[in-house]
């Protein structure tokens, strides 16, 4: 047993909390969630340039062939800032779609791009709003001549505006969801930016889109256990973001109780106020120790489904409370988009939704733990 | 006990088909305005101008302050008059205070207390007319929840007050007429004993109105420079301001009470009723009913707590804890029903935009969930006020002020 | 509107109150509780003498012909003994059972002997320990010559034990349910006492009982649309039970806060302390004026069977929660049986599940008010 | 990081299947008393007669106390040897604790740091042996949890100390063998520096020992009436006890850590896999599967809690503030436990009756809810000291103490 991060891990944070000082301070970051400003290609190409994109890839695809909780290292720092961009979402659960289920000339084609930052390849899973998983596909794929058609609204994808590409999921006329690697330039797709009280998200609809038959990642009618076996890999790296969120949650609102007097004294000397952050606490070391289990489970070989759904769930809902819970204690000052709370709340916000809601996840981990006779 | 918000005397049942058929016909064409979250949900100004409309016509039908005396504006009608008005106004999702944009609510009752008759005559006629746009203007950077802790001075010179300071997270979106602030009159005198409340015209010179950006929407900074007020504004006499706060507040912190029933239910309802996932109606899901009979419990025990309140306002005989104790469950109600409406509606939930589903006030629900988690005081004041009535830890009980 | 009490319910209260501060003070309460005794028979028959058995049946059958909110004053504070006895499940639910369901020689031989005490009787409903409901009723009628043949076992049944009669839901053969008045000295049917942390049930079974057709309360097959009924009417004025013993907690936890003196001053000054006590404010006044509101549509002819719904859903949440922020404050003390507390905390765990959980009332309250298409 | 409990080098390896065989053999004809929710669940003389026992052969096999030094009745091991321990009983739904109906696993580390040569040559051997039955007695009926406020007083006359006062909320069913107490030595002293940690034989005369029946089960008051204790007996030096149980209470709230997996998931899943309703299993109801998914990730954060501290302490890191969360977050977990349970057993889960389901335990984990909402302090206390080491509205974090 051992719970420190190794030396090399201590480096690579260091070297993420660095460039996140350099390159997007907080006030800078507050800055852009304010304007709405989800991707900063600049920002994203130099990333690249740290090997943050396609971390865990072998080698021979341009990736850093590290272990998953090496790249759960780095998104911790990133989710601090919280640094917007596509590097999960590309860079992480893309990149494993195309691992696990894309035919050797699609990872030769597309992997080393997605490392080097020149491909931005995002993921277009569900159509409906609510609900996340293969009953919520219903973008049609018709067969054509040379492959398929595709049809329908994906009505929030998160990245959706940053994307190069996208692997839309979509229904065959036997019932099954394939996966089909769609130019964002191809005749039909359409990319709408989506406002409100969340960041990232666009619409995006194909009207009668035509991909060949070498566009399907994953067999006819296989698309979503790829998509499944992905997950497993990548949820615990998005969980180590929000750990990130929340670790500078708690930072931020810990100092604020030794700083913001009022009734003439440090706010932090009331219960109440207190109470607010040992909440805080308990969301954000749950998260953590949570997701990085499951991190290592995936390092050493351990079956690690049930505990991707869980850290998913667990870090979603821990990143949503604690910005209620801040918010509790910074008052009308958090509420201001000037302020970096804002940044987060908008986040969890999306993120609670992004992939499949807490209550999603949690029955998905009973599921996958003691699976239902009927099914 | 009787429940009922529906007196039945002819007299009165008259009054109700009169109010019905006259807001009936006022709102024609504005009923997509009918309800928002908040005043500030829509933040437009075809909201804003009908709303504004409507609290003049109804101020001068003398609607708006009904059981008020008529030399002031009202209309010197019965408690079972106001109740008609509220519950058939309510119908609409809004209330005698929300249609006003302006907090003429708190104000008047305050002025009619601590007022004088010159201060009276001059400013209740045009509030009760609905004319003014009033803004309360009391949290300041610094304070905080300690509002009698007010750093915005103002001396006394001559005819006048020179006020200079800084109030922050007030007012909505488009400007008002009045203020309606609290200062510090004699900055060496002792805590709650130094304070006046000023009642100022937003126009004077040296007061600038920033826009702040925040969760909720637009509110303001408003910096007083050098600003002369005449000191016959003052109202509740020198170094009294903590006085006309006492009564006044208990109103904001919910002894003030309501007879609303919160539309927010209905209107999720409706749209479960008319959305689908997965070829069945989200009305039929048993998760969804779940989440919905959890909000039903709580709306329903807020309407109730209001309910309670209204009552004891209205007897004039206040409820020692009710105000602060409604206060902080409308606060906890609010963000739980905020999680609620997500879960419900999914990605929807952050989705203002009209053409998605009619209900643009799900997402003003979900970020006013936590954004309103504070105003009036936090959860933690709240608590502290309640503490203080019920005597917890004290030899006595703290009584709620008498409300206005 | 009017929510004050009127002078008759006022002095109802009173008599209530004086009642138990005679015959059953707090501390003799305690110790019952203490020694799990759930029937005082001599006690039961006072009541009778004052008129709360059977206080809502018309006074044709011996009943107070009262309204619903004056028998929730009474029994409202009977709950803050909690003084034990079957007098809500007898003489409230048995009654209306009887008064909704039952012929008119039924009602001629049965009520008054309710109202005056001498005779007890108990519902035994559910089978099930888990759920309540139709579903849960499994004791069998068999068809026989003269009547129905009663086999099963009821395994929780409050206030089985202070029976003289049980009214036995069992079903047919046809799936339906039917209600048949049993004698407890029947042969074949025996009652057993249950221990544990609860108080009042008894594991009541029936062997092979005969009962004749006349036994039957309602028509055949159609016993639980009448005990659907009575609960509507019932369950309110068990919830006013329940908020007296909110209120009663309420009260020993405040007063707790004046006279507890840690680290130097009374407890109530620490804000943690206040927390919990706000905690039960809330449950209690929610309990409460849910409960007089459902109370107030009973006796003004409004529809009410989502409102008593919501009621039991209520009042038992909040007597169960309030205890346990009653123990946050009395921490070690109120957890010995001497103290006054754990009457409540015993009680409030058997209510919880009495009649049906907060969940099982809550689909109902929702199921009232829009009924599924799919049921 | 690696969180494997298994080190696998060949000797521990060795060493694990000389342990899992041993425990095979030791256990064997009272697997049912494998696990209780606490010692006292079941208050029976033959469970207590059990754990006695193989605690008393953990003890001679040195295994109780396996890295303390050999001469004091360890066995000199590392830290892995420890682990396979603690992690082949835990298969039990023991640990190395939980076997003994006894403090000693907090009383020996204090005795190893603060006794003196003489003391530990006395107490440790038996101690580590398994022989003894220690219990810790704290807590006062006015202190509360005030500790250092404490009223029991141990006067010095000659050799002796003579304790006069009273204890309360201690021990179990059966009687111990010594009692390892808190007692005010200097009675005009300054809080905090006016108290003695005593090692008392609880056959001394002027010891009482009166059952408490409490929610959670037996426990008792101790009255000590003019009890002569030999001066030897005072642990730490004169006046010196708040730096003993300084050290010492971070072990009791939650800063020894645990490797433990909580038994109650395991064996709620098999009572629902083998009840039904309605024709089908429980473990098939979407209900109780939801219930079943809080509960799992409410015990696996408390179990990382716990493995999170256990490092640390081993590791001579302490934690800053995990001791008193895990305490905090493990009295939560077993109040919605308590409620989760219910939910999925219904009245079962108030019943304790073993023919109702072979898990007598559920009912206690219901009233263990509410009832261990305190001990070793309160919610409200882990709260104030996990504040204290976060620093909060504090210029600086206090350090969690070593332990020892």
């Amino acid at each position: 047993m051992d719970l420190k991060l190794n030396d090399d891990q201590n480096m690579m944070k260091k070297v993420a909390a660095d460039f996140l000082k350099a390159e997007a301070p907080s006030h800078v970051i507050t800055d852009w969630y304010q304007k709405k400003i989800a991707h900063l290609p600049e920002i994203y190409k130099k990333t690249a340039g740290v090997g943050w994109l396609g971390m865990t890839l072998p080698d021979e695809f341009g990736g850093g062939g590290s272990s998953a909780t090496d790249c759960g290292v780095v998104f911790e720092e990133l989710g601090r800032g919280p640094l917007p961009g596509p590097f999960f979402s590309c860079g992480v659960l893309a990149a494993q779609i195309l691992l696990d289920g894309g035919s050797a000339a699609q990872q030769k084609a597309w992997l080393p791009k997605i490392c080097d930052g020149s491909a931005i390849v995002i993921p277009a899973l569900s159509d409906d709003p609510i609900q996340f998983g293969p009953k919520s596909v219903a973008t049609r794929a018709t067969k054509s001549a040379s492959g398929f058609t595709l049809s329908g609204t994906k009505r929030y994808v998160q990245d959706g505006d940053a994307a190069s590409h996208f692997i839309c999921a979509a229904r065959t006329d036997s019932g099954g969801v394939i996966l089909a690697l769609v130019d964002r330039q191809a005749p039909g797709v359409a990319v709408k930016a989506v406002s409100g009280f969340m960041i990232g998200a666009a619409e995006v609809s194909f009207t009668n889109v035509a991909v060949g038959a070498d566009a399907l990642i994953g067999a006819l009618d296989e698309g979503w256990p790829v998509v499944l076996a992905a997950l497993t890999k990548a949820l615990p790296i998005l969980c180590a973001y929000q750990v990130g969120a929340c670790q500078e949650i708690f930072e931020m609102t810990n100092e604020y109780t030794r700083t913001r007097v009022v009734f003439g004294q440090p706010i932090g000397r009331f219960q109440r106020v207190q109470d607010h952050c040992v909440d805080i606490s308990i969301h954000l070391d749950g998260a953590r120790w949570i997701t990085y289990e499951t991190l290592w489970k995936l390092d050493s070989g351990i079956a690690a489904t049930a505990g991707a759904h869980q850290s998913k769930a667990v870090a979603s809902e821990a990143y949503y409370q604690s910005c209620h819970f801040a918010h509790m204690v910074f008052a009308g000052a958090g509420t201001d988009y000037k302020h970096p709370l804002m940044a987060h709340s908008v986040l969890a916000h999306a993120l609670y939704q992004y992939l499949g809601t807490p209550l999603f996840h949690k029955r998905a981990m009973i599921d996958a733990m003691y699976p239902r006779k009927t099914a | 006990m009787d429940f009922s918000l529906q007196p039945d005397s002819p007299e009165i049942s008259a009054f109700r088909q009169e109010v019905r058929a006259w807001l009936a016909e006022n709102m024609k064409g504005s009923e997509h305005l009918r309800w928002s979250g908040n005043w500030s949900t829509r933040e437009n100004a075809e909201e804003y101008k009908f709303r504004r409309a409507l609290a003049g016509k109804l101020g001068a039908k003398r609607w708006l302050f009904p059981t008020y005396p008529v030399k002031y504006g009202g209309a010197g009608m019965s408690l079972d008059h106001q109740f008609v008005l509220e519950t058939e106004i309510d119908k609409y999702g809004l209330s005698l205070g929300s249609v006003f944009y302006t907090l003429s609510r708190l104000v008047a009752p305050a002025l009619m207390k601590f007022g004088t008759e010159e201060q009276k005559a001059e400013f209740l006629p045009p509030m009760m007319g609905g004319e003014l746009a009033v803004w309360q203007v009391l949290t300041e950077p610094q304070g905080g929840s300690d509002v009698a802790n007010c750093q915005t001075k103002a001396i006394r010179d001559g005819d006048d007050y020179i006020v200079n300071g800084q109030k922050v997270l007030v007012g909505h979106h488009l400007p008002p007429d009045f203020l309606w602030t609290f200062v510090c009159t004699n900055p060496a005198g002792k805590r709650h004993e130094n304070l006046g409340w000023l009642y100022i015209p937003a126009t004077l010179p040296g007061i600038t109105i920033q826009h702040m950006h925040l969760m909720m929407g637009i509110k303001n900074a408003i910096f007083f420079d050098n600003v002369r007020v005449p000191a016959k504004y003052l109202v509740g006499g020198e170094n009294n301001g903590w006085k006309v706060a006492n009564s006044y507040l208990e109103l904001e912190h919910g002894g003030g009470g309501s007879v609303a029933e919160h539309p927010l239910f209905a209107r999720l309802i409706a749209h479960c009723q008319r959305t689908n996932f997965d070829g069945e109606s989200l009305m039929e899901d048993q998760d969804v009913r779940d989440v919905l009979a959890e909000m039903l419990i709580d709306l329903d025990v807020q309407r109730l707590m209001g309910l309670r309140n209204f009552w004891h306002r209205y007897v004039k005989q206040p409820h020692s804890y009710g105000g602060p104790q409604f206060l902080f469950l409308q606060r906890m109600v609010r963000l739980r029903n905020a999680e609620r409406v997500q879960k419900i509606c999914g990605y929807d939930a952050l989705n203002p935009d009209d053409s998605v589903h009619e209900v643009a006030d799900f997402e003003y629900t979900v970020r006013s969930g936590p954004g309103w988690l504070h105003g009036g005081g936090t959860l933690d004041t709240d608590r502290l006020i309640i503490a203080r009535r019920l005597g917890l830890g004290r030899p006595s009980q703290e009584d709620a002020p008498t409300t206005v």
